[in-house]
């Protein structure tokens, strides 16, 4: 790793690991994917392939104890955060194994104990809440960071606003990450947001903003670790703008008529998979044949993963009016 | 006559009206290209132009808000929300302003405009999706308040909106977007505030809104064969609330039921079994009345805990059976 | 024993709640040195010092979704928000996030937080600071509600909201916060889900909530001396809802007159009075259920058409009348 | 009017009349207050004594068509947007003679068809309303600006931020006014803000901003005037701040802790009214004697507005229900 500048904590080993986990999340984004078109799994989806650097490549640096919020596109953070992609699968398959027991789906995946906040369906509905996380590190003198996760698209949403000056304001330890993957769910962030970066948003907070290639894992993990020295000194949030792209439609059923072919070429062009392993072999970090191997093992597990789902029970009667109320 | 989807009947009434009147357009979220989340504008920006088919940022407040100011300065605007759950977030531009301006200005000023709005579960969307939630806006004077059933009502029940000079909250149920119906292909108006009788009979009402409405048919009809004779009344809307018709099936049948899709504590069916039971219909009850609705939990995801959060029609059949004492 | 108002009590039942537990705080606007816009934390910021006693920018929102992710990570925050009205501006947070986070996380994770927010009318504020709109959330599974009337039911419930692993909608009258009553100066819990006969009676039963129970105890003083026993019953807490008490009543009475500030159509009024209609005290009703509630317009300004917006006392003794066929 | 840089639009006789507006303005608050003391108005207020200067400024050279919205604090836009005081004074002594029939009271007084499309007791409540008047201009090619009073406070609210965004992308003729008087309710705009200049806040939605003295009305005059052909001129909106600061008390009761006295005095000296009467003079526009006539004049509307208001009836049982809908 010789010209490689990354954090200490982001060893050879850990970059493989990440490799790996980049497969992870697009496989299973693949797999929900032909589950959907199949009619097998009930619902929507939000598949976030072609955006796996900046959810493995920001979570790369996070312990147990930090925190994440996430959204309608969660699955690849809810990985990056460390969920198996059993119980994940169990939950779109909507059985009791799942994290959810079947009751959440695709859009509410959480895991609150593993530090893993949810997922949310109301675009920039989870905003307000990594400021509260954030506000009960701040208050209880607990030493996590909490991540939140959000689109292009939420950054015009008043929750979006409101939260970001809270946490500016109380100097929160909270790292705001938009993925601006250049749309909504059709709505070019051309048109729906007249500054260039969505990172200059962050000067009417009086925080840093950062522009990071979002299909850079190295670039997300080194503006990241910054963002996190802040928050631990006590220097409060950041918001980092990763630019990248969805590859696949925004939901289920999508015509993608709102961009042209050319421009998805564009950017599958710049798959962060390949990017990293092209790194990884020129850094000989490790070797095709090696490259091969985890890609492998990485679409295993997600078969492992359907299969575990597939024999998950379905909830009952009995547990439609159970996990109202604590 | 020529049969169309709900959801064609809704795009018509849209596109007949816009072709008459520049005041009218739209804006949302993903109307333009997209079509909308399900489809229903496809097709408009092509012919109106992004002007009046008009894209927006995800905004739900700020839309919202943009719609009042330019339906108080001349424009008549549609607002196609594109869940009904997030009227959470456009709640203060709607409540505390449209449908306040009016009466807090001394009547001068008027907020001509319709909020279009899927609801309903059965998508397996979960709980932040799927919400019926046409009770908040019920409760709050100066909204109307219209939830369609069939092709043929949502058409007309449109131009109805459209042409009203208030805020009026319109409720498309996303289950019955593909369903078909006899539609004149001219305008038409359903006046706002007059029940339709979906069915005659004798022995009990239901009064059911939206998709209950096909449910409650589909249950008289297995009831009838059991020889009970039951009378379907759809009040179309909410606000303003055709009292009158209710009440007087109610007294002719001398039982009532009531269901709807959205959760039964505090629903709108709570405010249509009291008015029955405030009414002199309630000298003609013979038994309890009957309130059927969504379950005391969020919306699940699972398929068939999604289904048995709102009455089925077995559901249905079961209370008329108990009203009847025939359980 | 000691009397202090229901304001004084709100703030002692916080007060000692924070001495006991380091992760109750409070949230809101204004809250700090400027004691609320009600003068409820007047003081509080002194003893308990900004951090805990937290002054907030004007982002309902945000507050409240700051409050939601606080209460899921380990605090048990409470958030003073200014005026009931304004829940508009933080319904997302507390409908699709606060109420259902639990289950849609299949029952991992809690949302221990309360939400005080004072409501009513009568005070001049008009339309859009003086709504009761705790029909809204009383539909929203997953929410807790609760609506105290006096000094003593507000110290005793507040306690138990601070308590409950749950989000809770804490509403308190304007109006009543310079009321009086005896208040114990111990801690004590008053469990939500309890109503309280606050006067007994034979002839009708008068349920309301708030300050209307205070009209309708006045009404019961009236009615007395005409020789009609009427009983007066608060269910304090709208969810959960202590529909024994309240059967068990109309049952012994027979009749029923509901009153609520909140507007009529659609207030929560309608679930009780469907409560009753669906229960067995259906058979022992001897006359139409009455409700009174909110006038179907925006509150006015003028102070005489505010009054005349919400039922007051000579209204009560109106309704318990013409139950009785008296009128 | 050699030193003086004003439009056109402004002529000596203009400014001399703005002088005798912004008196109007102090003594209709200073009559409100004192009733509200004696207990005789009903309900709340909030007077924008010290802030006359911004609404005169800005309204100066606003036409019929052209529309404002207003806020909580809105006595001032509203005298300046050409109500008379009568009607104003008669809202809130809640009679039928009002601006509202008594219905509206002092935070809901509106005149729409002279443009003044309400003020608003939601803070933040009327930024989506003038982008909406601004999109009914954009569309019906009217000629018309809409201006958009709120203060610092309302800039922490989601419908700012969702409202200033649309209408940027949209480029509609919408001129963005915050009076910021350096406080909301009582936090400090210094607290509750992390940034020194409100008009900063422009930057996250690549339009204009503007910094200007709220007291001064020669510089809102201008800043306002060039925002205007901005608009006009397709430009699109611009965000002005106008730094000024209210005299009095929040509402009718503050104690005003969170300020110091000292405070309060430096900022009296900068009276908008003092110091546009010295210009005048220094101008030779006008002199001392004229300048206490107007002031006299002023006073003496006040005074025939309370005869005025005390005449009116009083609303009936009839009128609860009427004014719902149209
Ligand atoms: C409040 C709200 N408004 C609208 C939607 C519908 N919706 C779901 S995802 C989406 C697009 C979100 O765009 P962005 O924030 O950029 O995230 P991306 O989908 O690109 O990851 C929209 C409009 C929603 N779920 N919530
Ligand atoms: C949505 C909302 N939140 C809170 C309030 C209560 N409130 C009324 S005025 C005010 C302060 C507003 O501050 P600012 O926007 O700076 O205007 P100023 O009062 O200073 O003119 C507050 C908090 C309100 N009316 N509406
Ligand atoms: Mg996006
Ligand atoms: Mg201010």
């Amino acid at each position: 790793m010789n010209h490689l500048k990354v954090p200490e904590k982001i060893t050879e080993n850990k970059l493989v690991e990440l490799y790996k986990q980049m497969w992870l999340i697009r496989y299973f984004e693949e797999k929900v994917d032909q589950f959907f078109a199949k009619g097998k799994i009930h619902g929507t989806t939000h598949l976030a392939v072609g955006q796996e650097a900046s959810a493995a490549g920001v979570c790369a640096l996070l312990d147990k104890e930090d925190k994440i919020t996430s959204t309608h596109r969660g699955h690849g953070h809810c990985i990056a955060k460390g969920a198996t992609p059993d119980k994940m699968m169990a939950e779109l398959f909507g059985r009791t194994t799942g994290y959810c027991k079947g009751k959440g789906g695709s859009m509410h995946i959480a895991d609150v104990e593993m530090g893993n906040l949810g997922a949310n369906g109301i675009v920039g509905g989870g905003i307000p809440l990594a400021v509260g996380s954030a506000l009960t590190a701040s208050m209880k003198k607990l030493n996590y960071v909490t991540v939140c996760f959000f689109g292009d698209g939420a950054t015009n949403e008043g929750s979006f606003h409101e939260a970001v000056n809270l946490a500016a304001v109380w100097n929160l330890p909270v790292i705001f990450v938009c993925e601006n993957n250049q749309y909504g769910m059709s709505g070019s962030v051309k048109e729906m947001v007249k500054v260039e970066d969505i990172a200059t948003r962050a000067k009417a907070y009086g925080i840093p903003g950062v522009v990071a290639d979002g299909n850079d894992i190295i670039e997300m993990i080194n503006v990241t670790d910054e963002a996190i020295a802040r928050a631990k000194n006590g220097e409060g949030p950041t918001l980092i703008e990763a630019k990248t792209y969805r590859w696949k439609g925004h939901s289920k059923s999508d015509a993608k008529k709102y961009r042209t072919r050319d421009e998805e070429n564009e950017w599958r062009e710049k798959d962060p998979i390949k990017r990293l392993k092209e790194l990884l072999i020129s850094e000989s970090i490790f070797t095709e044949e090696k490259a091969e191997a985890l890609r492998k093992e990485a679409l295993k597990e997600i078969e492992d993963a359907v299969a575990f789902a597939e024999e998950g029970p379905m909830p009952t009667k009995d547990d439609l009016l159970t996990d109202v109320f604590a | 006559m020529r049969e169309i989807t709900y959801l064609e009947a809704v795009r018509e009434a849209m596109s007949q009206e816009m072709r008459a009147n520049e005041d009218v357009f739209i804006l949302g979220e993903d109307i333009g290209v997209y079509g909308g989340a399900f489809g229903v504008t496809r097709g408009m920006i092509e012919e109106f132009g992004p002007e009046r088919i008009r894209n927006t940022p995800i905004s739900e407040s700020g839309i919202a808000g943009a719609a009042v100011g330019a339906a108080l300065t001349g424009m008549r605007p549609i607002l196609e929300l594109q869940f009904s759950d997030f009227i959470t977030i456009a709640m203060d531009q709607m409540v505390n302003q449209a449908a306040k301006i009016r009466y807090m200005y001394g009547g001068k000023g008027k907020v001509p405009m319709v909020l279009r709005t899927p609801s309903g579960s059965g998508t397996g969307a979960a709980a932040q999706h799927s919400q019926s939630l046409e009770a908040w806006v019920a409760h709050i004077p100066g909204l109307k308040v219209v939830q369609p059933s069939t092709a043929h009502d949502v058409k007309g029940l449109l131009k109805a909106a459209m042409d009203d000079d208030n805020p009026v909250i319109f409720y498309e149920h996303k289950l019955l977007y593909k369903t078909k119906g006899d539609v004149p292909e001219e305008q038409y108006s359903i006046p706002l505030g007059k029940a339709d009788v979906k069915r005659e009979g004798t022995d009990v009402t239901i009064v059911a809104t939206a998709i209950m409405v096909h449910r409650a048919l589909e249950a008289a009809e297995e009831l009838e064969k059991e020889g009970i004779s039951v009378e379907v009344v759809d009040p179309r809307t909410l606000v303003p609330l055709d009292t009158e018709t209710i009440i007087q099936s109610v007294s002719k049948t001398s039982r009532l039921v009531v269901v709807h899709e959205a959760v039964k504590r505090g629903g709108y069916g709570a405010e249509i079994a009291s008015m029955i039971a405030e009414s002199e219909a309630f000298d003609y009850l013979d038994a309890p009345i009957k309130r059927l609705g969504g379950a005391s939990s969020p919306i699940p995801y699972n398929p068939e805990l999604e289904k048995m959060h709102v009455p089925q029609v077995p559901d249905i059949i079961q209370a008329v059976k108990e009203t009847l004492n025939k359980a």
